[in-house]
């Protein structure tokens, strides 16, 4: 699975792009974030307020409770500012 | 094609008369040009997320026509590094009467606003900072859900 | 000067870039453009009152001033022989938010066409005949006056 | 007073503007306009509906109530059809 990182979640993990095949039971965003928090510091810090991080699961907006099973690509980003 | 995300510059005038250029059906031509704002701001990187971006703004620019009767629409957003002054965000819309135009503007402007993946970093004196997100913005996109 | 009624066509480009040349505190900028519509329409004539037009939309501009916070304000108004497809009118708003810039150009054109001086005379395949005042101009225009 | 005539009004009178000296006691715009109709015929179908003429006096916008006393320039017209 690929996952993505815009904005000051980017600069925070360091990376724009990453491949990441989670462990069984990560099924949802919100678990697939947490997971991730547990990997390394810079994740703990880029992910410690989710309320203000959005995701897009195959480029379609999409909800913390969603699942992750068969996505390609997830996105995590903060709310835009475009315009 | 109605949607362009680019680095370069746009011509308004130009954009604006491709919308009815040809073709005596379109009464109306609405567009906001939306520009960098300087004060403390010296410089504005825009990010965006390649591929959605592009199909946020097709679904954006479909909604809109399911709405209002258009008879073109055109969004154009830039990306990169961008001086105060300079335009970032070019929407147009045509219609026979000027009603459905101005509305289906707006409605593009503030879905833009809240939907498109774009984020903007400034640059000002006391360094660089990602823009935040305004709950203005979000107030103004929620009156057009009903 | 902010408004002008002439007869030559006029470059909304060029328009909507004067609004925010050498300044860097305009955020938005809202343009309409007005087209002659066809279909049974062949030629249109716009006939206007010298003098009383110039300063009916100087009105309207200062009242859309007093109303929003606006950097610049541009009004053009055609007059004589127009064909299908030409630009008739150009409204252009410039102010540091897109709101208020969306909302002074709508009011500007309400305002225009219902207050300022100018009349349209269409020939289609039955004659020349002068344009009705349309009562859904006067509902849009009363919506500003509460 | 000059009177100006614009649009259908100005082609049913004939002329677009013309020099008059209202008699005494012709102190509003309803009553010039009641004066004029008595002049000739084509004052008298040009003015048969005036709900739908509008005026305006020294070129700002007014009732058929106004008063045209010491009025330079009185227009009248059919309602406005620019944008």
């Amino acid at each position: 699975m690929k996952l993505l990182y815009f904005a000051w979640l980017r600069e925070r993990i360091g990376i724009g792009s990453e491949d990441v095949s989670p462990p069984e039971g990560v099924e949802t965003v919100a678990a697939l974030v947490d997971w991730l928090k547990t990997r390394e510091p810079r994740y703990e810090h880029a992910f410690e307020r989710t309320e203000s991080i959005r995701v897009a699961i195959d480029q379609e907006q999409a909800d913390f409770s969603a699942s992750i099973i068969g996505a390609r690509e997830v996105a995590l980003f903060p709310p835009v500012t475009g315009g | 094609m109605a949607v362009r995300v680019q680095e370069a510059d746009f011509d308004t005038g130009a954009e604006i008369a491709a919308l009815s250029t040809g073709r005596d059906d379109v009464g109306a031509v609405v567009s906001f040009t939306g520009l960098v704002r300087g004060g403390d701001v010296s410089e504005m990187v825009l990010e965006h997320y390649p591929g959605m971006t592009e199909k946020a703004l097709e679904e954006i620019e479909a909604e809109a026509r399911v709405r209002w009767p258009l008879e073109g629409v055109t969004i154009i957003h830039r990306v990169g590094p961008l001086a105060p002054g300079a335009r970032i965000v070019f929407v147009a819309t045509a219609s026979r009467h000027r009603a459905a135009a101005f509305e289906a503007a707006e409605f593009l402007m503030d879905y833009l606003k809240t939907k498109a993946p774009f984020w903007k970093k400034e640059t000002t004196p006391d360094g660089a900072q990602w823009v935040d997100a305004r709950e203005t913005d979000d107030m103004a996109a929620a009156r057009w859900q009903s």
